[in-house]
């Protein structure tokens, strides 16, 4: 574990991520876009019948407690969990380290882990106009009574698949491949040039 | 078109998988018959009105559906997991 | 019949146009032919027209449930090729790209058959031995391949993008010069009329109702117009097979009805003179004589009857002909259309005797049939007449699924999408 | 100000002038006009050329139905061709070209069709240009000769080869209530769902809301109803619930109430805003849509119907009421209904003079007599227009009493001067998006119309106003309230509506569509499809609509028949002798109205599909690597050094790791976890060979098969733990191999606890290989030992690199003593780094796919090329994989009778006999025939020169390959014009027995 932290992690959007401001930034940025790096991102998959002990994992474990139901998820200390799909979360935090911690203590009758720490690469947008710059992406419905906070929803666009937590009113953390993320966050910052963005 | 995934909710087409046929069985895995063999491989029922078949929701939960479908209108009347419903949850259902 | 030619234009012009005649005439079914053929479309027609011109099988009724030509024979995208890499198909399609080359004549109509080629585009130099590897085979088969260098292409089609910098640069293509387009309704009507002045009844607005059985043996059909006897019925629905099939007693083939989408667009001046297909997705365009950029892609992807289609493949379309064409963006779609493919597992089609006694199956075009029209129905015709196919059509079976002797375009295997 | 500019009245804005250019010509307008209602101002009626007989033509309608002013706008380079002035916003700098017309709109030679009428009838094309049937001109050269003169003359305006710089973009959105249209129907509907709480979208099609309200000078609760349509837009506006959208034309109704609308966002503008879109494409879900799309006033059908200044009434009415512009000084009004009564009255309004009207009713109301007189118009009823006067503008009609029951006009003609003439034929409700959603449309005897049908009880569109054949302003604000609640699910309730004006006159017109009379009379004015065309149809037994349609053209140009179905089908119904619903009504098809290409592309414009990155792309990039694509990914092709060619590059790069070492680029590999307790179990169904035999910390090879017995994908699976696997597939197959593993889990064995997640983006891949790669590894591998007897071949060990955690597996695609080096993604470049200076002083070079695609056809490793769809795993000379233990996906039926016949391909190995090279593509053939190319026997599937052996070689799948090894065949490329003798071998041509990799 402790090797990992002299290294440092190289992002796949560091040769395109322009920290400023963007766009028709006339009246301030619509939208801020940033990279929300975290050192743990994990997926959790419980057999049929097992979701209810994961969920009892992930709250022992990440001490993080997720609403059953689909697409349920919550963000609290820097950590976050959603439902991806039926028995299936994504798990991050700050720290390295959570999916040892799951392999270790998951029973293999319940589920097991694995570890996308860096395969998934998570690109935060909140502003304003989070939800219509994000719209004009992807064909799901993110209007708050539609798209809680906390919940999480996985869909596409194009070839890019993407898991997207709601992270608070109007702030979003997008799942994208480690591949794709930089076509993505090229795609991203094209959309909100309309409304103006801030690369933090 | 939208398909009403059970966990995920309505979604485009574009979201989904064609997987045909729903009503073909596969012949068990030690099975000599050939012919079972082809008729599960090739031969498709092709009705003109109601069709069960099954898609996977690739650009979504990556859950496998059986859906009714009508032919003729496009219109859907049932959507369930492939799995069966071990999985079901209310389409959107939160806490 | 008048002949038509540029002196029967004249010669009607100073009259008014009133002596034309009708195209074809428009009979009432009688009570039994020597066959019938199910469905008025391209291939229907094509097989009366030989029934008739070939072996003078000349009691023939083709029964179409709707307007004559309403199927696919309309609502395609005109290209015609034999530019295919595996031999029974190949063979197949240049018997009928030859019939092609001379119908307006046979037909004494103007099918307005244009050669104006065919290019299918190269993105990575692998396709383009791919595409090299078909063209060789095209070419020990006798048909016309060449392969073209990115500066030839952008001579041919100025307006192309072949930029390193584009998305997918193009590497080449494999040009079919002998392909081209052809007015699709015209050969429908070309067919019906050369049909029917050889004494083939064509009977529209009737709708096949079941079949008449002897035992296991078809006799001839039910239909909203009444019963129809004959001693051979032969199938010819493409996108309607499975229904018809079913009226049959045979629930399952290895068909599925798919609904392919096309679209054209405003008229333009001269743009575009080759049909041209994108290599890293599926979508072909050509310009017709009006000026419309007709287009297509890949089938919608599901079961369908309902000949129309959905928004992705629309969007699927227009963003890859502008991958090719950038200048193209305010250029608008003015319509769209759906028709119904009957698409097989291997992508090739079938024309056999059967599977009943007494009945004949001609199917299985996918998004394919329009360029093989004469060819399907010269082959089908002699399949009914001789009970037994022509050496052009004895791989097209309808049991090779099942011995495995597949003629699989694309190696895509027992799906009906992708080849 | 501009000659026919009212004093006062419309929405322009007369202090600010507009300049724009039109063929060159500047002129000024208003902020507020359109491109027709300031050319008109200007005086300008001339503005387009019809299709066929290339016949002047001014402005038909003031809206999207306009199918014969069509411009090019132009900006900079980039064109925009066949857009109607109706729908363009002018802007300074607008710059608009006339179309089809040589040298100029004024004088164009094409006109001379018109002389050839008669001869070029409808469907004229297909009775000759056969050409001889002998000669150098038979077959089809001598129609293509033909054709080439006919596609220059055919065609309305030019398309660009400049790129569109201009930004598309897409927009999803969901709603409760989706209004289209935002006339007092649809302002009423929107409103109405909007204060049950409901998420309203409201779009209308021109630049603002209002519809008819803006230019019917009519009255609503007491104000003038363009200023009551603006209040209400504004309160909608206001509301946080309701989206109002103009400019946005809704144009198709797919499946599942799922709209699409196109919004014009910048066209009226002279630059867009920074990152601001030209085009936004709406797609809209809406729960339930209220259509209020209007109706379209249709001409009448009549000699020279199509001279410029012969226009609609309501267009008329339009440009006078909401550009204030006059299209004329002096009207003669042609009507068989009362609307165009009320036309004329508004027209009177607005200052110009009425000379007649002229009304093919013999009874004609007392309300209309009184309308007529009070515009100071001379009333001629029982009368028809059969003639217009004038050359390329109108200067009279000829008008001759007519007789309705028989359809004949008598009389001595009487000859009226006008510069403008106004027709109105009725009203066709825009049906269209009901059409498209599948809804029948019903012949309407008294509105000679077709209207949309009741909607059905679950039906998800309403409809409301003029689009149900309601032709009454205070009609339409009722059922536009009754719609937007009834789309809410609200129940009605005693509201008090704004009050209208009653409508006077009745809606129903006479059941007149054509006058009788000599000269060409157009029913289809853009494509010149005449009445004569129509009977010829008839004639020759195109008489179904859909055949009326094809060989006509009718309805088929740009406004796709929006002025001109009904009155086709009419004449047909006459001359069948059928009512007009018993010759039927074509389906609506998408789109509406036309949408740009840009639209449908929206964000994929100019970047078509994403790049895919490897974690070490920068690292390849900096240091001189040509990158090739492969499917979405981008992977080095190869390292070039200055000067090189690609064959140096790669053989160089071969070579020195068959020396030395090489490090290539393997984290395309798709890579999925299957994990649980079932995996293994999984793993034995899905590959043909054993894997729950596989001991912890070994790798295997496996092969798949597709469920019909043919090779589907090939790679390496790691068991990291009893229940991890970490399974590896081509790069291309990735997606397809994950699908059809997800099918199999979910679908037929869903028993199995077993859980695929792709993992390929987790880890970088580095595959080191040479005689040399051990000792690097050796120098800088940290917590493992890489020795022979800690890591033998097909082991995997865990250790560390630079500090990185790596897994280490050894496995060789090259046949060197080679090693792939895993590292989590973020740690791939610092990994590779680090490799290669370890590497340096043993000569490590990195090397592309060109290298890796040599070292693999000397080893005769297959790829895709071989698997390609259509090849058995014995083809391949894989059938030692084949287990006999157990099934497997494709074990049932890989042994049918094609799949095992004898004279199938298969791999083999070609040696150039003549040291030259050999191309992918190539054919094999057993004796060579330049002249007329036959008997393929195979065909070669990658070619190289190899450096091992330093000769051309390849692999070839050959009909019974393995037979002919050591014998002589020819290649045959004739597209390329190589052919030359080739000796078939062993596809293993290097190091058969594996002694380099085995070490």
């Amino acid at each position: 574990m402790a090797s990992r932290n002299t290294v440092e992690r190289l992002s796949p959007l560091e040769p395109v991520y322009q920290p400023g401001l963007h766009g028709q930034s006339e009246h301030g940025a619509g939208v801020t876009l940033c990279e929300a790096k975290q050192g743990s991102i994990l997926q959790l998959t419980a057999w049929p019948g097992e979701e209810k002990r994961m969920i009892a994992a992930i709250r022992s474990v990440a001490r993080l407690a997720v609403p059953d139901g689909a697409g349920g998820g919550i963000v609290k200390n820097g950590k976050a969990a959603f439902g991806i799909a039926p028995g299936k979360f994504t798990v991050t935090a700050e720290e390295e380290g959570l999916a040892e911690a799951f392999a270790a203590s998951l029973k293999p009758a319940i589920g097991t882990v694995t570890d996308l720490s860096h395969g998934r690469t998570i690109i935060r947008i909140s502003g304003e106009k989070a939800e219509w710059v994000l719209a004009k992406l992807f064909a799901i419905d993110f209007s708050l009574p539609a798209f809680p906070i906390g919940a999480g929803r996985s869909t596409v666009h194009h070839d890019i698949f993407a898991q997207i937590q709601r992270t608070d009113n109007d702030s979003f953390d997008i799942h994208v491949f480690r591949s794709f993320a930089r076509a993505f966050w090229k795609l991203l910052c094209h959309s909100s040039e309309e409304v103006g963005y801030e690369v933090q | 078109m939208l398909i009403t995934c059970p966990y995920c909710g309505p979604r485009d087409l574009s979201e989904f998988t064609y997987q045909g046929d729903g009503n073909r069985t596969r012949p068990a895995p030690a099975s000599q018959d050939l012919d079972a063999w082809n008729a599960y491989v090739y031969d498709r029922l092709n009705p003109a009105g109601d069709h069960n078949e099954i898609w996977q929701h690739s650009g979504g939960c990556r859950s496998h559906l059986r859906v009714v479908r009508n032919t003729l209108t496009h219109e859907i009347s049932s959507v369930g997991f492939v799995r069966g419903d071990a999985h079901a949850r209310k389409p959107g259902a939160r806490k | 019949m008048a002949e038509y030619s540029a002196l029967a234009l004249v010669r009607n012009a100073l009259n008014g146009n009133r002596d034309w005649k009708p195209a074809w005439r428009k009979p009432e079914p009688k009570a039994s032919y020597d066959v019938i053929v199910i469905g008025g479309g391209g291939h229907g027609l094509a097989t009366a027209y030989y029934l008739a011109k070939e072996h003078g099988v000349t009691n023939v009724a083709v029964v179409e449930k709707g307007w004559l030509g309403s199927g696919n024979v309309g609502r395609n995208t005109v290209t015609v090729r034999s530019n295919y890499l595996l031999p029974s198909n190949t063979r197949f399609y240049e018997h009928s790209m030859k019939m092609w080359e001379g119908l307006s004549h046979d037909l004494n109509y103007n099918v307005m058959f244009s050669q104006r080629g065919c290019l299918n585009l190269a993105h990575t130099p692998a396709q383009l031995d791919d595409y090299a590897r078909r063209g060789n085979a095209m070419r020990h088969l006798g048909v016309d391949a060449e392969l073209m260098t990115p500066s030839e292409i952008k001579r041919l089609m100025p307006a192309i993008d072949i930029s390193a910098k584009a998305r997918f640069p193009i590497f080449g293509g494999l040009m079919q010069p002998r392909a081209g387009t052809a007015r699709h309704d015209a050969v429908a009507w070309g067919y019906a009329r050369g049909a029917d002045r050889r004494g083939v009844d064509i009977i529209e607005n009737c709708e096949v109702t079941g079949f008449l059985r002897e035992g296991e043996r078809i006799v001839g059909v039910t239909t909203v117009r009444g019963d129809i006897r004959a001693k051979k019925v032969a199938v010819a629905v493409a996108g309607s097979t499975g229904r018809v099939m079913q009226m049959a007693g045979i629930e399952r083939l290895p068909i599925e009805s798919h609904v392919l989408q096309a679209f054209v667009t405003e008229s333009l001046k001269p743009f575009l003179d080759t049909v041209v297909t994108f290599g890293m997705g599926h979508c072909y365009v050509n310009q017709s004589d009006k000026g419309g950029l007709v287009c297509g892609g890949d089938i919608d992807g599901y079961n369908s009857y309902a000949q129309r289609g959905n928004l992705p493949i629309v969007e699927d379309v227009m963003s890859e002909m502008l991958a090719l064409f950038p200048g193209l963006g305010p250029v608008r779609v003015l319509r769209a259309w759906g028709g119904l493919c009957d698409m097989t597992m291997d992508g090739s089609p079938i024309i056999t005797t059967g599977p009943l006694p007494g009945m004949y199956l001609n199917c299985g075009w996918c998004y394919g049939g329009f360029k093989a029209t004469p060819a399907s129905g010269w082959c089908f015709a002699h399949t009914i007449v001789r009970d037994e196919p022509h050496e052009l059509n004895a791989a097209f079976t309808l049991d090779r699924f099942h011995h495995g002797i597949l003629i699989d375009e694309k190696g895509q295997g027992a799906t009906p999408r992708l080849h | 100000m501009n000659p026919r500019r009212t004093a006062t009245g419309g929405r322009v804005n007369r202090q600010r002038p507009v300049r724009f250019t039109f063929d060159g010509t500047a002129y000024t307008g208003h902020a507020g006009d359109t491109l027709a209602s300031a050319l008109l101002a200007n005086g300008v009626v001339l503005a387009g050329r019809s299709f066929k007989y290339h016949r002047p033509r001014g402005l038909l309608s003031a809206g999207l139905d306009e199918p014969n002013a069509l411009v090019t706008v132009m900006r900079g380079k980039v064109r925009e061709p066949n857009v109607p002035a109706t729908m363009i916003e002018i802007h300074d700098g607008l710059t608009v070209e006339s179309q089809n017309r040589f040298p100029s709109l004024a004088f164009d030679i094409g006109a001379v069709n018109q002389l050839a009428g008669k001869l070029i009838s409808a469907g004229f094309y297909y009775k000759t240009f056969m050409g001889p049937a002998i000669g150098p001109l038979k077959g089809t050269r001598f129609w293509m000769l033909c054709e080439h003169v006919i596609r220059r003359a055919a065609g309305l305006g030019r398309a660009g080869e400049a790129p569109d710089t201009s930004r598309y973009e897409r927009m999803n959105a969901f709603c409760d209530v989706l209004v289209v249209g935002s006339g007092p129907a649809g302002l009423m509907a929107a409103s109405a769902a909007a204060e049950h709480g409901a998420n309203v979208i409201l779009a209308e099609a021109d630049a603002h809301a209002g519809g008819s309200a803006n230019w019917s000078g009519e009255t609503i609760d007491g104000m003038l109803a363009a200023d009551w349509a603006a209040d209400m837009a504004a309160g909608l506006r206001e509301r946080p619930n309701v989206r109002l959208l103009r400019r946005t034309a809704v144009w198709g109704c797919y499946d599942g109430n799922t709209l699409v609308a196109v919004e014009r966002v910048s066209d009226h503008k002279a630059k867009a805003g920074p990152g601001e879109p030209r085009h936004r494409h709406w797609v809209i879900r809406a729960r339930s849509v209220v259509l209020a799309t209007g109706a379209f006033e249709r001409p009448l059908v009549f000699p020279g119907n199509d001279r410029p200044s012969v226009m609609l009434a309501s267009a008329a009415e339009r440009y006078a009421n909401e550009f204030g512009v006059l299209p004329a000084e002096t009207f003669i009004v042609f009507t068989n209904n009362d609307s165009a009564y009320l036309s004329t009255i508004s027209l009177k309004k607005a200052g110009a003079n009425i000379a007649a009207i002229v009304d093919v009713r013999q009874d004609v109301g007392e309300a209309m007599r009184i309308l007529a007189s009070e515009a100071g118009a001379e009333l001629l009823a029982g009368h028809a227009v059969v003639a217009t006067e004038g050359g390329k503008a109108l200067r009279g009609v000829k008008v001759q009493r007519f007789n309705m029951t028989s359809g004949t006009v008598s009389g001595e003609a009487r000859s009226l001067s006008a510069d403008g003439l106004l027709m109105s034929g009725g009203w066709s409700p825009a049906i269209h998006l009901a059409s498209q959603a599948g809804a029948k449309a019903e012949w309407d005897n008294g509105l000679q119309a077709f209207l949309p049908p009741a909607p059905a009880r679950n039906s998800r569109w309403l409809g409301a106003g003029a689009f149900t054949g309601n032709f009454s302003t205070g009609g339409a604000l009722a059922e536009g309230h009754a719609a937007g609640l009834a789309a809410c699910g609200a129940e009605p309730g005693e509201t008090s509506l704004p009050t209208a004006e009653t409508t006077l006159g009745s809606p129903e017109p006479a059941p007149v569509f054509e006058i009788k009379a000599p000269g060409k009379a157009f029913v289809d004015f853009q494509h010149d499809v005449t009445v004569d065309d129509v009977r010829l149809a008839h004639r020759e037994g195109f008489v179904s609509v859909e055949h009326l349609k094809r060989y006509t053209t009718l309805g088929m140009a740009t406004d796709q028949g929006k002025t001109s179905n009904v009155a086709g089908l009419a004449i047909m119904a006459e001359a069948r002798g059928l009512p007009i619903p018993d010759v039927g009504t074509t389906r609506f098809r998408p789109p509406f109205s036309p949408v740009s290409l840009g639209a449908f592309a929206a964000e994929r414009y100019g970047d078509l599909r994403p790049e895919r990155l490897t974690p070490m792309h920068d690292w390849h990039v900096e240091h001189g690597a040509t990158m090739q694509p492969a499917g979405l990914w981008f992977r080095p092709q190869i390292y070039g050094l200055a000067g090189e060619t690609i064959e140096q590059a790669y053989v160089r790069e071969a070579a020195a790791t068959r020396e030395a070492a090489g490090i290539v680029d393997v984290s395309t590999l798709g890579k999925i976890a299957v994990q649980g307790p079932d995996a293994a179990e999984f793993l034995d169904r899905v590959y043909t060979n054993m894997f729950s035999f596989l001991p912890v910390g070994k790798a295997r090879y496996g092969l798949m098969l597709r469920e019909d017995g043919l090779a589907f994908d090939d790679g390496t699976t790691w068991r990291l733990g009893d229940n991890d696997f970490l399974m590896t597939t081509t790069t291309a197959n990735a997606g397809k191999v994950m699908q059809h593993l997800e099918y199999f889990l979910d679908v037929i064995w869903p028993e199995l606890k077993v859980s695929l997640v792709s993992v390929t983006d987790q880890w970088a891949g580095a595959a080191i290989g040479g005689p040399s790669a051990r000792d690097i590894l050796a120098a800088c591998v940290r917590k493992t030992g890489v020795d022979n007897k800690a890591l033998p071949f097909m082991g995997i060990v865990h250790g560390t690199i630079a500090d990185v955690p790596v897994m280490i597996c050894r496995l060789s695609f090259s046949g060197e003593m080679a090693f792939e080096v895993y590292s989590p993604a973020d740690y791939g470049t610092h990994v590779w780094e680090a490799l290669m200076e370890a590497g340096r002083p043993f000569g490590l070079v990195p090397y592309g796919m060109e290298a890796l695609g040599a070292m693999r056809i000397e080893k005769g490793h297959v790829t895709g090329a071989e698997i390609d769809g259509r090849t058995t795993a014995r083809d391949l000379h894989l059938d030692w994989m084949l287990s006999k233990k157990k099934p497997f996906i494709g074990s049932a039926m890989m042994d049918r009778e094609g799949l095992i016949a004898s004279g199938r391909i298969q791999l083999v190995g070609l040696l150039s006999l003549d040291g030259r090279p050999l191309g992918g593509g190539a054919h094999i053939v057993e004796a060579v025939d330049q002249e007329n190319p036959h008997g393929s026997i195979g065909h070669i599937t990658a070619a190289c020169y190899s450096p091992a052996l330093g000769k051309y070689i390849a692999l070839a799948l050959v009909e019974g390959g393995k037979a002919r090894h050591g014998s002589r065949a020819f290649i045959s490329d004739p597209l390329r014009n190589r052919y030359g003798p080739v000796e078939i071998v062993s596809h293993h041509f290097f190091d058969p027995e594996g002694s380099r990799m085995h070490g």
